[in-house]
């Protein structure tokens, strides 16, 4: 199993029926394909749908229904349209009970930069900082680190995403909550030993006892 | 009761250095045929305030390869290099704003409301420059409105008042925008008569609408 | 004529065609009979309708159809349902081309009360300060004193409705339009000399030359 | 999918004390049934953000009569003067809001904004104690949000999963407290399974309503 489908299940179990949930572009969009079939929730695609679906079949794509990748996408049964203030009105609002981000850099507080790398990489923050502002659960979907670079970091490098604690970081490696007290190791991925996520990991990690290994089928 | 407009008689109502409010996300729900007859008559000094600037060739994307654009006001334009390029080399000035805060920034505009306090942005890049409230001991940016001189919508289907009705995820910024614009012109896919569309269905009253643009041949 | 066929007739006058109009309930509702009939307006009810239309056949009310007052109406083809944040978005905007709304006090400054006297009526100002504050064009349409009493003032002694100077004062007695300079006498009701207008006002007219004489048919 | 609740169910749910955002505009659009249901429950404290407190012996002039009400924040009271006779008393605290005022502060508590600038009330006695704000030259005023713990809105219909259509002036404040209730009870006309409401066609997304009324016998 890759590092990416082992995020993707395991973030999968943190989603509860009937919640609505918003799913980043990219590793975390993954996450839909792992969802237990009997767990109804809505997705939101934020550029303007309740009930996002699965890929239309080849020669049904409708051009005024995509998700905000641009990809051709359906609407399921209940589905509803949305513009962009309703759209956001429900992030920011607190309406949206879950969002699930890529991730550049977390730190010790659990704050979150996924956004911009100076210099270099300047796409815009899209929806990124109202999700992150707002959502109910901010889950950062996101390989443990970069090319043997740590990621999770005593403090963010790049220009923050928002100043809130994130919920939760699920990583390859590792399952971490973001805490009052700092970031604490609540599974190691498969194959993984304690110390193998603290050598990974440029922020302290707290271990409480016996470290669990995530159980992802 | 409205008099529809040729594409280009639409592009000769808008002069050069205007600041255009131009629907559409990823180039879905964005006015084309206005867009086309833009860079038809090779306007410049556009101010183009949208959500993105589509890719190359498509949409938005377009006036920036035209050379048609002098400043963005977006939320991404991470999937347009040529915008990327042309704001490093400094022929395009480009504003980013968080996704929910420009669609709130606009209907403040639309609304009259003077700005909104919103918690998307602090602690970011986003917040530097800007005024900051406390309110019972939470802080908040304070987001000013942005008016446009002219709103440039697409909609599913217009009435001959101007109505209009949108489609899926093609809604977006539409709505919103329309109520931004000093003139606001409708790119709709079909005309319909009058009494056709039911009150209920109306998203944007046809009082807000100034021009029609004829339907596509 | 009454004084209030005068008033809604004359207010008649000022409606061009294509405009947006919101009228208050009570003497300004009437100015809607007295409307040419090649004169094509939109009436907003600011809870909840644009294109407002006339009373409904008998046994055809509907329950979800009613006016600001309350009282059963009819849409009129092209008609839109907007709910009450369209509605004052729409008021508050800047895109009501005109309220008439009815007076207790205007004093020499332009400014309307309307809506309350302390330790007697205390109903509530309901739209009334939305409607001065955000209309593009605001008349007044009042008789001109109350049993003998100046209505319009030096200084409203009233509680204010809104500091905004509003755009015409039309009472059975006169057409007077407030400026910087004060309140400049335009016309004069029927059988009415222009020192009978002084008389019955309270506040100081400016006069220029000859003051012509409401024309109503 | 939402379970349908009895009216008595729904006024079960909500304890004396308890802030209600209610829909309506002089009973028009009110949740009928679930009002009565809470005056049959002997509900107390009670405090109503509403449009209005209609008349007595209709929609929410039946919390009035009943001595449901601890607390008003409303635009106007003007027609029912059971709300005036208690005011006065002592027995019911009101607070007066300009409407637009006040759908904006319900629709800002319920998209998150911490507050918004308006010129709505400047010199007026609504301006009292509330902070001002300049933004180039031009001064406003600071409202903040209105949230509730519980709205209570009408709607023409709704689906299987909440969904909501609003018809023509019964829309009036119900989709805009739908985003602001901490829990949002709705009260459809009729109920329809799921994918009879088209996508465009819903006002209020289901995943906004909390409980539904079941359909009246």
């Amino acid at each position: 199993m890759d590092a990416k489908e082992i995020i993707a299940r395991r973030v999968a179990q943190e989603i509860e029926p009937e919640m609505l949930v918003n799913l980043g572009i990219g590793l975390p969009s993954m996450v839909a394909n792992y969802l237990p079939k009997d767990v109804h929730v809505f997705f939101q695609a934020e550029n303007g749908v309740i009930g996002l679906g699965a890929r239309p079949p080849e020669g049904m794509e409708d051009p005024d229904l995509t998700d905000a990748g641009g990809g051709f996408v359906t609407a399921v049964p209940g589905a509803a349209s949305i513009d962009s203030a309703m759209s956001f009105g429900l992030i920011r609002g607190g309406h949206l009970d879950m969002t699930v981000l890529g991730g550049l850099q977390v730190d010790a507080r659990g704050y979150l930069a996924n956004w911009m790398i100076p210099g270099k990489m300047v796409p815009g923050m899209g929806g990124a900082m109202d999700l992150v502002a707002g959502a109910k659960q901010v889950i950062v979907a996101m390989v443990h680190t970069a090319k043997g670079n740590h990621k999770i970091l005593p403090e963010c490098t790049l220009p923050l995403t928002a100043a809130r604690r994130v919920s939760l970081i699920v990583t390859d490696m590792a399952v971490i909550e973001p805490t009052e007290a700092g970031l604490v190791l609540k599974e190691r991925g498969p194959d993984c030993s304690v110390d193998d996520v603290i050598a990974a990991t440029g922020a302290n990690l707290i271990v409480h006892g016996d470290v669990p290994q995530m159980q992802i089928a | 009761m409205k008099h529809a407009v040729k594409p280009g008689e639409a592009a000769a109502l808008i002069p050069d250095g205007a600041i255009l409010l131009v629907g559409g996300f990823m180039a879905v729900g964005s006015p084309h045929r206005i867009i086309d007859a833009l860079v038809a008559r090779n306007a410049r000094d556009l101010t183009i305030v949208a959500n993105d600037t589509a890719m190359p060739g498509k949409g938005i994307g377009k006036l920036i390869s035209a050379g048609a654009v002098k400043k963005v006001v977006a939320s991404h334009i991470g999937l347009n290099p040529e915008t990327q390029q042309k704001m490093i080399s400094g022929e395009i000035e480009v504003e980013l704003v968080p996704q929910g805060t420009l669609v709130e920034r606009i209907r403040a505009g639309g609304v009259g409301l003077g700005g909104v306090l919103t918690a998307t942005g602090l602690g970011t890049p986003v917040e530097d420059g800007k005024l900051t409230v406390e309110i019972d001991g939470k802080t908040f940016l304070l987001e000013t409105p942005i008016k446009g001189d002219f709103a440039l919508i697409a909609a599913r289907q217009a009435d001959y008042v101007g109505n209009l009705e949108y489609s899926l995820t093609a809604h977006n910024f539409n709505p919103i925008m329309a109520l931004a614009g000093e003139t606001v012109i409708a790119e709709p896919q079909t005309i319909v008569p009058v009494g056709v569309i039911s009150p209920d269905a109306v998203k944007t009253p046809g009082v807000l609408v100034d021009h029609l643009l004829e339907r596509a041949h």
